[in-house]
């Protein structure tokens, strides 16, 4: 059996040792009737010519010739075949959490360079080793937020990406949190006038999108001043992380934690994951901190090397009094971003940031010649919501010719009429200006 | 020119000379190369290791983002070419341990053979460059696999339904506990308590606390196991579920969870099953035939995903009829021969909502799809039974050795502790480490807590008997050298590129980053 | 339970303690994995590691196939699982020096950065399964790449045509010398010799004998030239040609090319090129304007196509007018907007016919032609400039160290002696050897044969200033520890897994192939 | 510039520890007059992204969909995954040949396995380290029996690989040796009859395919008996290397030297190349094979460990007086082969041959069904010609669909008439039963 190195003999010889008369001998401990008397049902099967027919034919049902003009939590970006290459070392790819330091300084020190990205880009003092994704690492900022004031109340742009909130309640639907929601201008920016008003004393923290999910850069500094005033921690998501190559971190502008995800280096889309979430803030919250933690030390011999460390947060050592119970993260996604942002390198950054930023105005041209203005007025890097009246019916009629169009906003808002006509739209260094162009000109007819 | 480490040659020449001895794993000594973070290689000049379009410099970012909010380039970002970086890469890849390596025996965490073919699959374009708001039109055969994979997954562990939703276990067991609680409080209580035996994960009380349970610990018996008796005097009205591993984490069936199950449930609680260990199970018991109402699967481990290092996992949670109502979204659905995605709750009322941006690790169930494709129902078994086999047969070929705790039967993986090694001075701790000098991972150690200096050995079904005995030979040779030279397995690693670290001192004074000028030394 | 190798723990405990010195280039020691022979681990059982559709047994080959001819299963054959075979393979990668590991100035090899992204692009589905003999219809891709490639090959050299056929440098020149034989067989006569200078490499040779061929060495002047003077004298009516390798192989450029051309083509003979040096000249010079009638391309070296541990290679010949009718084939051609293989002698009666089977190692012609495009014209050049540049730095901050033989000027590689280190009895060999401990491949050592104990230098374009500094830094670490401590240099390597091999053993009692019972010891 | 690190500043000062004035003042030791004055005439450098677009445009505009029921030399085969994973392992793929052997280990105890693989597939006694391709490898054996026997008549069969002859014929033209082409049967087996007639004391060699050019399984033993009594050598010439795991080696049925590819294992058909030629004979030749020789030693410690060796007989020692002027062989593709050899291992390969010889079986029933018999009646393994009418127009109707159907013999055997009308087929185990009936149809109508 493929996989199974076992022959006949070694089968008969091994259950001899053991002690067993027959495999399912050795389950004698599971009582009979809890046994499972038949086969399962699943297909048969398949020998690895047939299993690539078969997954060639799920993967052909998908149509994803050209780069979707879909952001929303998840961009399109090229990724240098090296990345996989380096990624597919089985070295790497098959270790697993660095529990013995000795063997696994690869991985370590791969995640030390990763914590230090994060907090490159980030402007943030520390980061950790990975989250599951954007939404959770958002959710557990709060519930760190939270921990660190003892105060309950979330106050939440409602132009965080919808998928995140809605995770963000999930998880504090059990906590007895608090989340408030404020709602964002016609300028497509969180309405500081409202922030304002619902920040008290009882805030825990103040969550905006950075970008926001409509594409728009948030006055983050004066929103962080408000909530750091209110003694309440500020909270920035950023899912397009590669605005940071543009954008001052949120660390620079006040802000207390940094999360989101580095999708955008190093992975590929995939259907929506796994992508690394990151999770970065001050050097005093570290005790607070979610997740596993590379830090440097020296080993016997005086050499510097690296250890997980400040496990006395985590669930293996405080069990119930764990800052989380994150065990497995994303370390491989982690891993690809690394790769990534090593090639990139400072010039590399700012390039592919002003590329996509310079792609979007393109696009945004190409749409205002096709008759389509923007939805909001505020600033945007690369991704940015049109006015093209039915969205959803454009979405559609897009689809049908194989273009993924953008996401309809008004899926998102069903309460805010106003936005029936957005489609979210994003460009990157994938979508060439012919690509651009076709694509104006299929929304117009 | 003198060597700045004051180390001499001729001092290298005889230690060389002197330095091959050949582990039981086969380990010896070569080439590494120490390699400098990528932060300590400057970042002069404008180089990249990247290939882009030109910027065309057209469009000016200060005409419409706020000057306060633009950044210069990041001055600390290394400035590598591509081979550099490849060489960085490749040279630190070379002082990890994996299961490509070599053995690597880590209890509880299933490290078996990550098949290479999952990988070029998971990267075929159409999944690969799939967005994950695609309209469903264009993403069928995403969709298509998601369902197969919910339904073989339902199969496999007995339940009616699956999400596959969370990103790992822990989360699994998050979103399992929420969908507890959601179902009590839909019952008007949402309880106080869950019961967690000794033996269990730290994510486990970690989950529960996270969804504002207190946890009663359970004393598991003399045998290991977790009695009827102990549950039903811990069982009240307020407790909302029981948490259980099964085989638990010694390796030991719980042959009382019929007994367990009917007394939680008699008090109107649930029964959570811990899935990390299904391994053991595969094909030859059922968690949904045991009484246990949800559970959640970790794809990382049973279903080969690979464990990248630490990541990302995969955490699908199965539920029985009662649970349904509360899955989280999105949930695939088959409409004719069409797929769908349920994402808004107005379509599941009672849902807990969504637990993770999108679907899931979506990758991942590429890859467990192709695996459960691969062995079928004849080789699912087999993966259970031979899982079973090796543990069984190095536990029956170490026991005169190291000291095992609990004679009870084991499935699979075995837990041993360093009792018998007490005289020498030798602890857990220096046998894991000097099997890294045999070419070894080491066990998993101090794991479950329950068992004073353990060691966990889990060999899974994809290793040979040869391996094993292998394997077994270095146990037995560290076990006699601790009688023989104590000192020289508390020296040990020998052979990695570093000896054992400070673990102390990295938590005492964190280095979390690199920095401009940091030094450690 | 001793250990059979006599080695005591204390003793590599003491060891280990005092082998961390770090080479220039980074190398250190850390674990590495013996390994047998796939042979040695065993045949039992029916293991294996593919998985296949099971033969249905139907059709039995016994009723069809002579009885004498049929065989059982090979039963020396291994009988491994996937991860067996996977850990095999990666704990032999382990023993490699290979660029991705470090740097690899193997003098005369071209050892530059392979990209990545070339193998990607290798193994895009419409090439990897693209049948050579498909209908052209179907294999249009295929052919306009080919004829892409040869339109910039050509280009790049300055011929007016090139074939891409020959599947290395050696088959390169081989075509070549046939095409000459041809072109002067077609004049009726096709001479005897071939002149060829002392520092040509030993394919030239090889080639003209094969070739039928008597070959004239040409000494190189003391300024590791070839003179006219030299070549008039040796020419005469009876030599067919001339082979040149330019910059030859001490990187120094031919400068009386242009004479030489014309005093061999006065007495109606031909100049061939040995383009295995084409890196030095890209963009900035071409062989085709210096007066040469062919010569080939190593895509292996200048192109930058993996050296794979030995080859493929590829191996393309430009020539100019007079040679075009006896290029072999196949030939690409365009007619109109369609491509289309000449593969028939009777379009092409004065071919030589064909020297490969099917059309040549496309698969390299992938990655050439993907490198040509991603440079474009001033990337081309860059790689001529920077090799030479990359060269000259390192000889000028090596020579106050090592002897140079020649002054003049280098191109894209140096070669110096161990002249200076005479007095100190250590060698070329030696040197080459510690610069194992530093983390470094060694140069070529002892080509040319013109120079004593040459060590031949070639940094390639892709190197980093950073990467030579420490290259330099190593090679003066080694001239300098010659000195104090010669042993230690004549001792090494001490780092990698095998101490220096007794070669003469090998080429004495040569065992070429594992059998069972095999002893080498 | 894409792959050159050197940044202004370091090229400014290296020009300078070079004593140097500027990049083209490197090139002083050319003669202006030679130096190019102008910018290469290719076009413009694109950058990673435009560069896959581009490459996939080709890539694309090949039609390979289907697995091509085309061998003749080239065989479609499963490769499994895992064999390239291993390959791209950059420590073996960016090394070259082994000459400094200490840190070339792992290439060379690869090497010495390939060799033991041909070893016992051949059934032979020694191999080298490969060879360019199957042709050049049979060209080689031919002129190393002519230096071993003196003699300079080479009896080939017309049933060897019409590319191969050809190839031999080009690697001959220069030496003076004599070719004679002996023809075959209606079997398609090579006509023992006329071979004996011209086998004699100047002949240093016969040449026979194994299975031959028409999929036909010769009498090699016969043929090699034949050459022995003359004191001529006997070569093999086998393309299709999965038939060893069925038929007997060259080496057990008398034959001195066996010559071809090893494609079937590990490599792509990727239209022709790289594909490993193997070289193998008996022990008394090696000091007269051609290329690379890997063999076992001690090390100073006396571990077992590898070389390169026997290389008196190569060019770079021997120069003018070498075996051959190799120098770069097929090393990756070699590993390739070896890597996929020791994958399928000894049932493995016995069950490949024995699944592509029941394939064979399939498309002959199928196609019988369709009313097309074979057009030789010999033995055969995978690969067999029938009798179709035009074989051309088949061809060329069936390219219109896509699909490859095969080779008409009559390109090869323009001198034969009877051959017009036979189309030669292979079936591997990529052709399913479902994708043969298919087939079988297509070429009906
Ligand atoms: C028994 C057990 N439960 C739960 C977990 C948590 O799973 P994950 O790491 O995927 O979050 C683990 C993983 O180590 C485990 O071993
Ligand atoms: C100068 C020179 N000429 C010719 C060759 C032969 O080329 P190849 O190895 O591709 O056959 C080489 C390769 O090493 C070389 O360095």
């Amino acid at each position: 059996m493929r996989y199974h190195p076992h022959t006949e003999d070694e089968i008969h010889e091994m259950l001899q040792v053991a002690g067993a008369r027959s495999l399912d001998d050795l389950f004698r401990s599971i009582p009979e009737p809890l046994r499972l008397k038949r086969l399962l049902q699943v297909p048969p099967a398949l020998d690895e010519i047939a299993l690539f027919a078969e997954m060639r034919r799920l993967a052909g049902k998908n149509q994803t010739e050209h780069p979707p003009f879909i952001g929303a939590g998840a961009y399109p970006h090229h990724v240098p075949p090296v990345v996989d290459q380096l990624l597919l070392r089985g070295e790497l790819f098959t270790a697993y959490t660095p529990y013995q330091p000795e063997v696994s300084q690869g991985t370590l020190q791969a995640l030390f360079e990763w914590q230090t990205f994060v907090c490159l880009l980030t402007g943030m003092e520390v980061a950790n080793a990975s989250m599951y994704d954007g939404a959770s690492a958002t959710a557990e900022a709060a519930l760190m937020a939270a921990r660190l004031t003892g105060r309950k109340k979330l106050v939440v742009s409602a132009a965080v990406h919808p998928e995140y909130r809605r995770v963000l309640a999930t998880y504090l639907a059990s906590t007895g949190d608090e989340v408030v929601t404020v709602p964002f201008g016609a300028d497509g920016r969180t309405d500081l006038g409202a922030l304002a008003r619902v920040v008290d004393g009882d805030t825990a923290a103040v969550v905006m999108g950075y970008p926001n999910f409509l594409g728009v850069v948030e006055p983050l500094g004066e929103a962080a001043a408000l909530a750091r005033k209110a003694g309440a921690l500020s909270i920035a998501v950023t899912a397009e992380a590669v605005a940071f190559g543009m954008l001052k971190g949120p660390g620079e502008l006040g802000v207390d934690v940094a999360v989101g995800t580095f999708q955008s280096f190093g992975n590929s889309l995939g259907y929506g994951g796994p992508a690394p979430g990151f999770f970065a803030t001050s050097q005093q919250n570290i005790r607070q901190m979610p997740g596993r933690l590379c830090g440097a030390t020296v080993d016997k011999q005086g050499r510097r090397g690296f250890v997980l460390t400040l496990s006395t947060r985590e669930q293996h050592i405080r069990r119930e009094k764990a800052t989380s119970n994150i065990c497995t993260n994303a370390g491989l996604a982690a891993l690809a971003s690394t790769i990534h942002l090593a090639l990139l390198g400072r010039r590399g950054l700012a390039d592919l940031a002003r590329l996509n930023y310079e792609r979007a105005r393109l696009l945004r041209d190409a749409m205002k010649r096709a008759g389509f203005g923007l939805a909001f007025s505020g600033p945007t890097f690369n991704e940015m919501a049109f006015e093209v009246g039915d969205a959803e019916a454009v979405v559609a009629r897009l689809a049908r010719k194989g273009v993924a169009a953008g996401v309809p906003l008004g899926r998102f808002f069903p309460g805010e009429p106003r936005l029936r006509g957005a489609l979210l739209c994003v460009a990157t260094e994938l979508h060439t200006p012919e690509l651009i162009e076709l694509f104006a000109r299929d929304v117009r007819n | 020119m003198a060597n700045p480490t004051g180390w001499k040659p001729s001092m290298e020449a005889e230690a060389a000379a002197r330095t091959f001895d050949v582990g039981a794993g086969g380990a010896t000594r070569g080439i590494a190369y120490e390699e400098k973070l990528l932060f300590e290689r400057g970042s002069a000049g404008g180089r990249s290791g990247v290939s882009l379009p030109a910027p065309s410099g057209r469009a000016d970012p200060r005409d419409e983002l706020p000057a306060e909010l633009l950044r210069a380039e990041i001055a600390e970002l290394p400035a590598l070419g591509e081979l550099e970086v490849v060489r960085h890469f490749t040279r630190l890849s070379a002082w990890n341990h994996g299961i490509d390596t070599g053995f690597y025996p880590l209890g509880s965490c299933t490290m078996k053979y990550n098949p290479k073919s999952s990988e070029a699959l998971a990267r075929l374009p159409g999944f690969a460059n799939a967005h994950p708001l695609l309209p469903a039109e264009l993403a069928q055969g995403s969709l298509e696999l998601m369902y197969q994979l919910e339904r073989a997954l339902s199969e496999i562990s007995g339940f009616p339904a699956t999400t596959l939703t969370p990103a790992a276990g822990a989360q699994g067991e998050l979103t399992g506990v929420m969908m507890i609680r959601a179902y009590h409080v839909a019952r008007g209580n949402p309880r106080k308590k869950v019961l967690i035996p000794d033996t269990a994960h730290g994510t486990n009380p970690a989950t529960c606390a996270l969804n504002g349970y207190e946890v009663v610990q359970l004393a598991s018996g003399a045998d290991g196991r977790l009695h009827p008796e102990t549950v039903r005097a811990a069982m009240d009205e307020d407790v909302a579920a029981i948490m259980i591993t099964n085989p638990n984490t010694l390796g030991i069936f719980e042959s009382h969870i019929a007994e367990i199950a009917a007394v939680v449930h008699a008090k109107g609680g649930l029964v959570y099953g811990d899935g990390a260990n299904l391994n053991a199970l595969l094909g030859v018991a059922r968690p949904g035939d045991m009484g246990f109402d949800v559970m959640q699967f970790n794809l990382h481990k049973t279903f080969a995903t690979p464990h990248g290092g630490g990541g990302p996992g995969s955490g699908p949670v199965a539920v029985s009829e009662n649970l349904i109502p509360f899955l989280p979204l999105p949930q695939v659905v088959k409409e004719g021969e069409h797929y769908r995605l349920v994402t808004e709750d107005r379509e599941r009322p009672q849902s807990i909502g969504k637990v993770r941006e999108f679907h899931g690790n979506f990758g991942m169930f590429v890859r467990a799809l192709a695996l459960i494709r691969e062995y079928g129902p004849e080789g699912l078994r087999a993966t259970g039974q031979l899982a079973v086999l090796n543990a069984n047969y190095v536990r029956a070929r170490l026991k005169d050795v190291y000291d095992l705790p609990y004679e009870t039967d084991s499935l699979h993986e075995v837990v041993f502790t360093d009792k018998a090694l007490k005289p020498t001075g030798v602890t857990t701790m220096d046998v894991a480490k000097r099997l890294i000098d045999h070419g070894f991972h080491p066990p998993t150690v101090y794991f479950p807590l329950v068992v004073h200096g353990a060691l966990m050995i889990e060999p899974t079904e994809t290793e040979t008997k040869e391996t094993l005995d292998r394997f077994v030979d270095g146990m037995r040779q560290v076990a006699e050298q601790a009688k023989t030279d104590p000192e020289g397995v508390k020296a040990a690693p020998l052979k990695s590129v570093r000896a054992r670290l400070d673990e102390v001192r990295a938590a005492r004074k964190p280095i979390l980053r690199w920095r401009p000028g940091m030094k450690v030394e």
